[in-house]
């Protein structure tokens, strides 16, 4: 019963998420969604990754939508949306019922959580390439964000530089 | 030297060099001098050509034999005709770029960033075609896509490159996601990532893994411009640095489309109908592609909406390929991939050349439009025959390379014994005649007598930007007129996409 | 030897354009020298290739897989075309140095008209259908560029690129039939099929032969693909000698040609080769009979002509095309570089701004009399003898009908010829012009071509030789010499169209007192000035694909939800699929 | 009570979680938004590599994976982010109609 709770809690939190007139309520729905998933992934078997969810997907990218929204400010979202809403959410109430649809053909109904029986080990035990790839993807984050926000240099010092 | 270290160098080597050129290219920022950057130039070169030689001593290896894979962990990587074919495009293109760059970017503000990252990209490009795990093949596609959203993005005080940068993130972080929920389908069903593993696993398609296989079509498919999903590729291409443009058409949209072709091989014994699939796919693509540049006034827009088509022509050939078991079909989109990497490259570089000396060099953003052109190829008349050359190589005019790869797909498709096929020929040849009336008339505007205002007041066009594209027209040619060369790269890359089918 | 030759005759111009482009437009005395220089040692080339016409296979270059061998035969039809491809290649390039003196861009000019012959050359040796296809679309392309030589004039950009347009969609149809020879024979080279070895089934040699048909009529200028030739005359007078009268155009006339054996048996191919020829033949005339513009009529004069040679085809005489097609090189460009002549030197096209020129430029007037009666028919010129073969062939060979509108259309020939040469070179001038003096090269390149368009025909002998069965497989052409042809052409039947030519001239003579019978005939011409409707046809496509190019433009709105809409829409329809297959 | 089918329950959440990410990438018109649809779809994708880890057995695999989902995707939102920052300050706005001047 607690997966049917902890399913609906995300639900919830994460339609308040884009529901939300105000940029920062939706950062923090977006926190508790993120935490709930967590919980989810706890409740899996998942246990490692779910303090990294915690602490990344609630915590670090919290903290980063809240600078980001400090420094662009908060801007009224009263404008109306670009596309009329029913067609927005027709397609994609279509789309999710297609995909529940295909689900329960392939037999999604009859699946078994199972507990898990793995004992639990280093995260990245034999997929290091994928673990030592984050650094690459890292590097190159880093890179594009300061590239992103970097100033441009008045062209006199340009000159000069040349 | 053994397959494990080729293997190895060949997937770390970029990776590992893109930060020290940074590092370079940053001592001479601060310092305000020269000599670290130009050591960073000097350095991605020369990581290039190491690159070469190692995917040359692993054919090597091959040709005496052996098997140029290992495993890391559990992950497989490894050359095999895809990766090689691939690769081959990537560093050969990636330095016609960086060569073409260095005139280009100089004195841009992040110019180290800029060659870092453009090595990171070959180097994830190269890793993508390696891969052979279905998983570690999303890595190397994010990461791809990381390091070209900044590129993209590069002139970051300019509108409308931020709008085609956030276009082009959200649009290939939102196929990113369904790439993965593919793949989260298919570890769910087949209960492995290791591509020979869910292979020998995916045996019955129920509907579920049919809807993976649709999401990672359309997930792959955003960023191999499949149409409807090609939106932000005109965007993206026009507003990009001309070198980025060049490397955006000629091998990162392939890529996505390889990364697509990997998973549905992967998927072989599913009877998932990639190959009619694609074929649909082909058809739209070439059509809409082609009235979408017919129209069209600006020069790297237009070149971009070609990019649609283009691809379109390669989906045709591995449609083929998979719905009739044809080798020759999918060597004939293989060398569609390597001809045009070589003629879109030569295009975007050669109307790159354009911008530069007329636009950016003054330090002036506006688009390239046509009108500019006119009368070009008196001031500059050997960038003007290098672009004129790319242009009818691209609307397939013989005896140039793309005629030669289109003429591969079309025996393969006709070979099909099926009138659907003959109109399918029939169909592809009219929009390649459609084509020309996009591409003809800018060779006109060239080669007119009266220059336009803007071309008599360019720049000069400096020999480091011309020599790229010397280098890729001499291809040109050299492949339109023996196009066997191509046999020994396209035909391996075939074995290895058909394999998987049980051809 | 022939390999050298071969070799020859397509490289040396191909390395002439090089050079040519090379020297730069600064030297235009040394282009010219080397434009020439190097058409004539091809020209030479091409006829040192006669002695050794040969059905055997010179040159082959295994390129691999799909691409099959590269070969090379020099058989009859093969050297006939070359050398009239680079002779009179030569001759326009010759005639050009004075009429292209002091243009900008000389060297572009003579690159692609050496490019030009080179190609023309190499798609009438090649017995590779890829490379076949090849120098098809390479000719297609020199056309447009020499059509378009003159990049600041938008009609002469619109007539290129319409012209590159509608030859390349006939090229699909040859492209198709090179591919399906390819899938079934497992060669590219044309014997595959010839030889009658191989057997393709019924369907799929009927789309071949229809196919290349398409592919002969759009490259020939034949109905319904006509419009673009008229379009072509904005380029300089002695392209339109060369590529729109005496060579390229013949590519299509030399396909039919060349295949006429396998697909002579495919039901109702003969038949509808026939009608194109009929049609084009006819539409033209009328067309030609009301233009007002000097090139024009010369143009469809030529899709008349070429109708004529198709027709023949259809009638199952391929030598009587041929031979036609020998004299029609010859006599239209001499008709052509007269008229360049006269234009470069009165300064327009328009015949009704002309008349009186005979008097001030006597040696351009004889020199297109000359053309002008070979090309109506008049008894001793060259195209008597070939027109009169191939209506005795086609009254053979086809119906009666066809027969009658083919005299008919004779007749026209004869009333539009003689309506030209009277506007331009008699009665009083027309307009203010100021008639230049012609050049001595423009001089020396008519008189052989006047000479040959009188004697021409005396060859027929030997050029029947050209044909035999050991210089061109497949076709049994039996010798021919000049006692067959006055046996064959002097009979009864001969005074039919004789009667009609005189008739049309006569027309012209007493033009006066038809008023009435030229009122009746009203509507006729005002359908010919409008081309039949093809030319609407033509902008009607055209119009349709901008538009449809124009509204499909506006999908691509830029704003990133719809962007994402599109997205989320394949991934539903891929999904209702399943849903439906599941 | 173990008829009940729980993992159902979890692939709808899965499913729906991803919809409504979606949803908001369609409806928004603040930039900062489209970067929150886009990290709620990334969360259902975990939840789906964590979920197929369990129902294979194989929970260390799928964390090792969603691990890294989470790090890419994280690198992506702060692209975004700084994307975002970037466009407020030479435009003046979030509203995503003021990027819409690349069209035809």
């Amino acid at each position: 019963m607690v997966y049917v709770l902890v399913a609906a809690g995300i639900l919830v939190c994460a339609i308040l998420a884009i529901g939300s007139k105000r940029l920062l309520v939706s950062a923090i729905w977006l926190a508790a969604t993120s935490a709930l998933v967590a919980l989810m992934f706890y409740l899996l078997g998942a246990v490692q990754v779910a303090v990294i969810e915690l602490s990344v997907g609630a915590g670090l990218v919290t903290v980063l939508f809240v600078f980001a929204i400090n420094i662009s400010g908060e801007e009224a979202m009263t404008l109306k949306p670009v596309m009329p809403k029913p067609l927005a959410w027709g397609s994609i109430l279509i789309a999710v019922g297609l995909t529940i649809y295909l689900a329960i053909q392939s037999g999604g109904l009859g699946l078994v959580l199972k507990a898990s029986t793995e004992t639990p080990e280093i995260l990245w035990s034999d997929r290091y390439l994928d673990v030592l790839l984050q650094i690459a993807l890292i590097f190159s984050g880093v890179l594009g964000v300061l590239g992103l926000l970097s100033e441009g240099k008045p062209s006199a010092q340009k000159e000069d530089q040349a | 030297m053994n397959s494990v270290l080729i293997t190895l160098g060949l997937i770390a080597l970029p990776l590992v060099a893109a930060p020290i050129i940074y590092l370079f290219g940053r001592t001479s920022v601060r310092k305000q001098r020269l000599l670290g950057m130009t050591l960073a130039k000097l350095l991605t070169l020369l990581v290039l050509v190491l690159e070469g030689l190692l995917i040359y001593l692993g054919v090597q290896v091959w040709v005496a034999g052996g098997s140029v894979a290992t495993n890391i962990g559990t992950i497989q990587v490894g050359l095999d005709g895809i990766g090689l074919i691939v690769g081959t495009i990537a560093v050969g293109l990636g330095f016609c770029v960086v060569i073409f760059s260095i005139p280009y970017m100089e004195n841009e503000n992040g110019e180290e960033k800029y060659y870092a990252l453009l090595l990171t990209l070959i180097g994830s490009i190269v890793g993508l075609a390696c891969s052979m795990d279905l998983f570690n093949l999303w890595v190397w596609f994010e990461l791809m896509a990381i390091s070209s959203y900044f590129l993209v993005a590069f002139y970051n005080e300019q509108p409308a490159s931020l709008e085609s940068g956030f276009k082009y993130l959200t649009q290939s972080a939102v196929g990113s996601a369904l790439v993965l929920f593919g793949i989260a389908i298919l570890f769910s069903t087949t209960g492995s990532v290791a591509m020979w593993s869910v292979w020998s696993n995916a045996t019955s398609g129920t509907p579920i893994v049919y809807a993976a296989a649709a999401l990672i079509i359309v997930g792959f498919g955003i960023k191999a411009a499949l149409v409807p999903l090609h939106t932000w590729l005109p965007d993206a291409h026009s507003q990009a640095p001309s070198g980025i443009s060049a490397m955006l058409s000629g091998i990162v949209i392939e890529a996505g489309l390889v990364a697509m072709l990997r998973t549905l091989s992967v998927l072989a014994q599913t009877h998932f109908p990639s190959g009619i699939i694609l074929l649909v796919f082909g058809c739209v693509n070439i059509l809409a592609g082609n009235l979408l540049a017919l129209r069209q006034v600006e020069v790297k827009r237009m070149l971009a909406y070609s990019s649609i088509a283009q691809v379109g022509y390669m989906l045709v050939g591995f449609g083929v390929a998979i719905l009739s078991s044809s080798y020759v079909a999918a060597a004939g989109g293989f060398f569609h991939m390597l001809t045009h990497a070589m003629m879109k490259g030569l295009a975007f570089l050669a109307a790159g050349a354009f911008l530069y000396v007329l636009h950016i060099g003054k330090g002036e953003h506006t688009a390239l439009v046509l009108d500019d052109l006119n009368g070009a190829a008196k001031k500059y008349p050997v960038v003007a025959f290098l672009l004129s050359l790319a242009l009818l190589g691209l609307g397939g005019l013989p005896p140039l390379a793309g005629f030669m790869s289109k003429w591969q797909i079309l025996v393969a498709t006709a070979g099909v014994n099926s009138t659907l096929m003959i109109c399918i020929v029939i169909f592809v040849a009219l929009n390649s005649v459609l084509s020309l009336a996009y591409y003809v008339p800018v060779i006109n505007r060239l080669y007119r007598l009266n220059i336009s205002e803007t071309a008599a007041a360019g720049r000069s066009i400096s020999w480091i930007m011309v020599l790229p594209m010397v280098i890729l027209a001499v291809g040109i040619v050299v492949i339109g007129v023996w196009p066997s060369l191509a046999n020994f790269l396209t035909f391996n890359a075939a074995a290895s996409l058909m394999y998987p089918f049980g051809v | 030897m022939n390999l050298i030759l071969i070799l020859l005759v397509i490289g040396l111009p191909w390395l002439g354009a090089f050079i040519v482009l090379l020297a730069g437009d600064k030297h235009e005395k040394l282009q010219h020298v080397l434009a020439v220089a190097f058409s004539l040692a091809a020209g030479a080339a091409a006829i040192m290739l006669l002695p050794n016409v040969s059905k055997a296979v010179v040159i082959s270059l295994p390129a691999g897989t799909v691409f099959g061998n590269f070969t090379f035969v020099a058989d009859g039809l093969s050297v006939f075309l070359t050398i009239i491809a680079t002779v009179i290649g030569s001759l326009a390039v010759i005639f050009s140095t004075s009429y292209m003196h002091g243009e900008a861009q000389i060297g572009r000019y003579y690159a692609f008209v050496l490019y030009f012959i080179g190609a023309m050359a190499g798609l009438v040796l090649t017995s590779n259908m890829l490379l076949m296809f090849l120098f098809w679309e390479i000719t297609a392309l020199c056309s447009y560029a020499l059509i378009s030589f003159n990049n600041d004039d938008p009609k002469a950009v619109r007539g290129g690129i319409k012209a590159l347009i509608i030859t390349s969609v006939g090229g699909v149809g040859l492209l198709l039939g090179a591919l399906l020879i390819f899938v079934y024979t497992g060669s590219l080279s044309y014997s595959a099929i010839l030889g009658g070895n191989a057997s393709l089934p019924a369907n799929i040699l009927a789309v071949l032969a229809f196919g290349f048909l398409i592919a002969a009529a759009a490259k020939s200028a034949q109905f319904p693909f006509q419009t673009w030739l008229p379009d072509a005359m904005e380029a300089p007078s002695p392209i339109s000698a060369l590529i729109h009268a005496a060579t390229m155009v013949n590519a299509g006339v030399y396909l039919l040609a060349r295949f006429y054996p396998v697909f002579k048996d495919v039901p109702y191919w003969r038949e509808a080769v026939m009608v194109v020829g009929v049609l084009s033949a006819l539409m033209a005339a009328i067309m030609a009979l009301v233009s007002t513009d000097l090139k024009r009529v010369l143009a469809y004069s030529t899709v008349s002509q070429l109708g004529y040679m198709v027709y023949a085809i259809g009638a199952g005489s391929v030598f009587a095309s041929q031979f036609h097609l020998f004299s029609h090189s010859i006599f239209k460009a001499l008709l052509f570089l007269a008229a360049g002549a006269v234009i470069h030197s009165v300064g327009t096209r328009d015949m009704t701004k002309m008349g009186g020129v005979g008097k001030k430029l006597p040696y351009v007037k004889w020199v297109f009399i000359v053309g002008a009666l070979a090309l109506a028919g008049i008894p001793v010129f060259n195209g008597f003898w070939s027109k009169e073969m191939i209506l005795e062939a086609g009254l053979k060979g086809g119906s009666i009908v066809y027969y009658s509108v083919m005299v008919f259309v004779a007749g026209l020939t004869a009333l539009y010829t003689i309506r030209a040469v009277w506007m331009v070179f008699y009665g009083e001038p027309r307009s203010d012009y100021h008639a230049h003096k012609v050049g001595l090269a423009m001089k020396i390149a008519l008189a052989p071509l006047a000479l040959a368009a009188v004697v021409s025909w005396l060859a027929v002998g030997r050029f029947s030789l050209l044909f035999g069965a050991n210089s061109l497989p497949f076709h049994n052409i039996q010798p021919f010499g000049l006692k067959e042809m006055f046996h064959e052409v002097i009979a009864l039947s001969t005074l039919i169209p004789l009667a009609v030519i005189t008739l049309g001239i006569l027309c012209w003579v007493f033009r006066s007192k038809l008023g009435g019978l030229v009122k009746a005939f009203n509507w006729m011409r005002w359908l010919a000035e409008h081309s039949f409707g093809f030319e609407g046809i033509n902008t009607g496509i055209v119009k349709a694909t901008e538009a449809s190019a124009e509204s499909l433009r506006t999908t691509q709105t830029g704003i990133f939800s719809w962007n994402l809409l599109a997205v989320l829409g394949t991934i539903i329809i891929f999904f209702v699929l399943f849903a439906i297959g599941a | 009570m173990s008829n009940f089918p729980v993992a159902f329950i979890v692939i709808l959440s899965i499913i729906s979680l991803a919809g409504i990410g979606f949803y908001c990438l369609l409806a928004t018109r603040n930039m900062i938004k489209v970067i929150i649809g886009l990290q709620l779809m990334v969360k259902g994708v975990a939840m789906a590599f964590i979920l197929g880890g369990n129902l294979t057995g194989q929970v260390n695999l799928a964390q090792t994976m969603a691990l890294t989902v989470i790090v890419a995707d994280t690198i992506v939102a702060v692209m975004g982010l700084a994307l975002a920052v970037q466009v407020r300050h030479r435009l003046g706005t979030l509203d995503i109609k003021a990027l819409s001047t690349l069209k035809r």
